[in-house]
């Protein structure tokens, strides 16, 4: 996709946490990256490390850093991530205390291209709702968000939007079901959106195909396990019609028509 | 802390490891202050072979404890497509340039070499013998005749420096070694991984698309630094060490075991400016622990 | 969770590695609650040689990130001295017992196996072939045809299940293990440590008393998980796994890629009662994953 | 030696940080060893980790358990360890906090052999003071205590003893030059006194050469580099006049006439 990029400053830069918050079932992580641009753009991500016992977790590790979208930038240089602890690295991420230092690179990759304006549907499915938020703040109320969650306590993620649809999984929150269903009335409903999508790869995919369907244009921010963040390591690929393609270069967002489809091998999620 | 490496000036001894850093790709993402802050003294290319390749199916990288698995599996443009679209772009890079190849076949391996040493943008070109040879079946780099064979027939195409990297994945590396010196080889480098394998959590099948893949990072450090050694002591050509380097204490042991400079792999997707911190650590040791390096050199057979 | 090795009925499929605990001595430390609560399925010895070692001159130790480079230098007592002293303790043990040998030459390695293979305590012999042979040089187990002559000259002399330990600094490992089970050996065994040495902090001469040592911890796992998956698919005798396991899931992997035991070698130095939790959370993980190990068998050569 | 050994648990065991104060430059760490044997014997050890973040420090290290001294056992089951940051494992359990889990195999090895009643004079340098702590408990006021250290700061652990003798090398706390100075004064003083020691390499052969050249018993406490503890690995041997003895099951105390000198390979310190 020929999205926009803010490039990064070269290498890995320490910065002071300074925030970690539980939403839900997440974590909201603040940073204080000083030393970062002011302008990193929705779906651009960062490769962050804790300073501190990165490493001598669950079998030793995390040893390379993970990859995160950032979920708000704020004007005085604070970042915000949304995460989910999964895993050895966001577990050691999501008990980061406030005073503690945080290794980033970033940002990274291409983002969203929010294109001529006109109506935007934003589709998140759990974790996956990171990147929207500051994506939904630049387009501003015109944009419609629409969030599918595993649960109610899931679902509180949602509250950082300030106007949203809610599904479930098993209907404690919003609709019951999938966040695909709410898409699809959308765009039953008529009018020409763009579809901008984040989640799991099921429903990527699920977004993908309707949208395919229906000739509606969407950008999927996808995952993929990723050792450096920058394409130095060609790990990250994952298989688009025109072969493989780098998700940290040349992602991670990508246009739903490059995609034969969503689903990945060996996505983290 | 200037530095030379088979008559090629360096402005010092830290290298990148082959298929660690792209630095097309770098620049994209860091812009040109990536040519003002370069992180190596010599940049080495990712390994081309004479056809494109799409590389393996992923998922590819497997993280280990302190390391990594990863099945790249090659991808590239191809000679013809690296020699139009990337050799002009490394050739703004503000240091050396040496392209890595590698060639299923003496044909092909002739065929690269031929073509690389041509262009003027590049100085040194190195040889990687870490895959089956199509014609023996036998990893060209783990056998010292295989090396041998090939390396006489690069040697007369060209007058640039041919360094040859090393397998670790076999009995006596020495051997080869000794083998390539033989031959005409400029120098050698090592370790490239060592063949390692994991199973997806929960399943009994592979994680790599590959099935199996390389293992690399400070896991492997202590296994490279005997081969360093090892082979050091057994070559008059100048050995190249990598392995695991991630702090200028590495850096610094590798060149005490005997390597003429030394490679940063792994530790530039934690950091992407590891080189340039790994440099400067170094820098601090050898002015502290002055006669370091000297003693280092004369000492190498007490290894 | 029962097992059998070669004919040997055991209670569950965890060894550990030769060298890493010495019942002996941990006896001493624990007292008799080591009996009841024995941390192996099967005790393998540590490796005994004909004449008494000291061993290597220390530091023998060196820690590395995740793992640990050694050179212990088999320090033993010799065999007589382990037949009168040692023989009868372990036989105390509520498992059954693997004597290790090794020796320097064919003559050597006929003289312990005869003398070990004729005590009851005795249930299988493993045959240490990492070391240098006297009379040819070299390293016994890197070599497919070295180590057939040892075992064919071996095999008439007991019956007794021989385990050949396989080293991993070898080209193929799998040719050396054909080799040994065409020339009768009813098991393998693999990884040993992959040699690997350190530099003292700040000097530039080696830290351990003997140059170089073995690596082993999880920085090896997935380097011996490639190797087991390796042989295993290129053997009909049984295939024993081991290098870094350190938790349940490892060991069921190992398991899956074909082992039909697994050894548990440095972790015991982290927690002595290492094997018996590992033993539980394979056992939870074969109860949960239904179906998981018989699976891995017959996907074999999937890997 | 033939010194006591209490027996350990079988198996590593998890207990709880209750205190973590600095004393000079050494910390103090009190752990609540609920599972322990209540009766180690001076001299004796343990291996200990954290439960998080063992690892991920500097260069990915620590990986294996480290050795430490008992300082004092209490009648509730809290042991001290007093301990001074050289390194990796030794930087994070100078950082453990009151309520975390550290993991713990012992007591292990062999400790002092108090013998019958008579003279004792105990010798300790720098963070080598650890086992003499409850030796000299054990002793009472009979045994005389003498203590070198580096400087002021390090000879404030000399405040943990009730009364002792201390030289620092710089002469800022007591006198001024080596613990073995004190050493040779008292045993001039004439008497029949036993020999206890533990500290740095040098100042125990200093110790052990000085109690050969007068006949005088004397008992040190060594130190090499350990991996298990407990015999497994053969790896913290010793030089003695009967080979390499393993100092994890047949040490760490050793009687003076065992060895040819108490300056071992790659000991720690
Ligand atoms: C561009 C991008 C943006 C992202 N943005 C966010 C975000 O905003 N918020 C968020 O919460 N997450 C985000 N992620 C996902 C996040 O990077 C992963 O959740 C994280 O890397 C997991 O690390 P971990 O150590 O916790 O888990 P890991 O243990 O690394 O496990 C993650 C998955 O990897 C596999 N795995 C297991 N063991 C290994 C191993 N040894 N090596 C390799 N893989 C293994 C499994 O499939 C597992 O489910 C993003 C990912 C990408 C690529
Ligand atoms: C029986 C016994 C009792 C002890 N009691 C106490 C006590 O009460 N209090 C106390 O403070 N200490 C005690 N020690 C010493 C303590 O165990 C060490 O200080 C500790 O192990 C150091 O660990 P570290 O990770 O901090 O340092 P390390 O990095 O392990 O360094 C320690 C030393 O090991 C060497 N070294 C450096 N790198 C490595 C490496 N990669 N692998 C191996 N060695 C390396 C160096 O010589 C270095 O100085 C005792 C030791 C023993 C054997
Ligand atoms: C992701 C990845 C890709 C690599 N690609 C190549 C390659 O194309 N050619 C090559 O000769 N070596 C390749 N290597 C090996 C490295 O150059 C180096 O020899 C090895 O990684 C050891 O160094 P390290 O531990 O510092 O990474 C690759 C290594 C990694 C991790
Ligand atoms: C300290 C130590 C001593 C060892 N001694 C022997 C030995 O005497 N004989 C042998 O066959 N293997 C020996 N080994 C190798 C182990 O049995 C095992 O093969 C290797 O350590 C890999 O397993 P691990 O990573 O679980 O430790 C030793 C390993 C260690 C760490
Ligand atoms: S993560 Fe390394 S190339 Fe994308
Ligand atoms: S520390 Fe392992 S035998 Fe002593």
């Amino acid at each position: 996709m020929n999205g926009p990029r803010t490039q990064a400053p070269f290498g890995r830069r320490m910065a002071e946490v300074t925030g970690n918050e539980s939403v839900g079932a997440y974590r909201l992580i603040s940073v204080l990256d000083s030393d970062g641009p002011p302008d990193p753009r929705p779906g651009q991500f960062y490769m962050l490390s804790a300073r501190d016992c990165w490493g001598g977790g669950a079998d030793e590790r995390p040893y390379l850093p993970r990859a995160f979208s950032y979920a708000r930038a704020h004007e005085d240089g604070t970042l915000q991530f949304f995460l989910e602890a999964i895993g050895p690295g966001t577990d050691r991420l999501a008990r980061l205390e406030p005073g503690e230092g945080i290794g980033l690179v970033g940002p990274l990759g291409i983002g969203f291209d929010p294109g001529p304006a006109g109506e935007a549907l934003l589709v998140g499915g759990g974790i996956g709702a990171a990147p929207l938020l500051c994506l939904s703040d630049e387009l501003g109320p015109e944009a419609r968000v629409l969030l599918g969650f595993r649960s109610a306590v899931h679902a509180l993620g949602a509250g950082l939007f300030a106007e949203v649809q809610v599904a479930t999984d098993d209907g404690s929150v919003g609709r019951r079901g999938f966040v695909t269903e709410l898409l699809r009335e959308q765009l039953d409903a008529g009018g020409r959106a763009t579809v901008y999508a984040c989640g799991p790869p099921p429903m990527l995919e699920a977004v993908r195909a309707l949208c395919a369907e229906r000739d509606v244009p969407v950008q999927l921010a996808l995952e993929s396990g990723m050792a450096c963040g920058y394409g130095a390591c060609f790990g990250c690929v994952v298989p688009t019609r025109n072969g493989y393609v780098r998700l940290c270069v040349d992602g991670p967002v990508l246009a739903g028509d490059e995609l034969e489809t969503a689903v990945v091998p060996g996505a983290p999620h | 802390m200037s530095a030379e490496l088979c008559g090629v000036e360096l402005r010092g001894p830290i290298l990148n490891g082959s298929g660690t850093f792209d630095a097309i790709a770098a620049r994209k993402a860091f812009g040109d202050v990536l040519l003002d802050e370069f992180p190596f003294d010599l940049f080495v290319s990712k390994t081309i072979t004479v056809a494109p390749r799409q590389g393996n199916p992923p998922p590819r990288l497997w993280e280990t404890p302190a390391g990594l698995v990863n099945s790249i599996g090659l991808p590239n443009k191809g000679l013809r497509g690296f020699l139009a679209e990337d050799l002009p772009q490394l050739g703004e890079l503000p240091v050396p340039l040496c392209v890595s190849v590698m060639g299923f076949s003496r044909d092909e391996l002739a065929e690269l070499v031929a073509a690389v040493a041509e262009r003027d943008e590049v100085e040194l070109i190195e040889l990687n013998f870490s895959c089956p040879n199509v014609e023996t079946g036998t990893i060209m780099g783990a056998d010292p005749a295989e090396t041998a064979l090939s390396v006489e027939r690069l040697r007369p195409l060209t007058r640039k420096p041919l360094i040859v990297k090393l397998t670790p994945n076999a009995t006596d590396p020495g051997a080869v070694a000794e083998a390539a010196e033989n031959a005409g080889a400029d120098a050698v480098s090592l370790i490239n991984t060592l063949r390692g394998m994991a199973l997806a959590p929960g399943t009994n099948r592979p994680w790599l698309g590959a099935g199996t893949g390389g293992q690399s990072g400070p896991a492997v450090r202590a296994i490279a630094l005997a081969q360093v050694a090892e082979v050091s002591r057994r070559v008059g050509i100048p050995t190249i060490g990598m392995g695991g380097i991630a702090t200028g204490r590495d850096a610094a042991d590798f060149l005490a075991a005997g390597a003429a400079a030394v490679a940063v792999g792994t530790e530039s997707f934690r950091d992407p400016a590891a080189g340039r911190r790994i440099a400067a650590e170094l820098e601090a040791i050898l002015r502290d622990e002055r006669g370091f390096l000297p003693a280092a050199s004369s000492e190498r057979t007490a290894l």
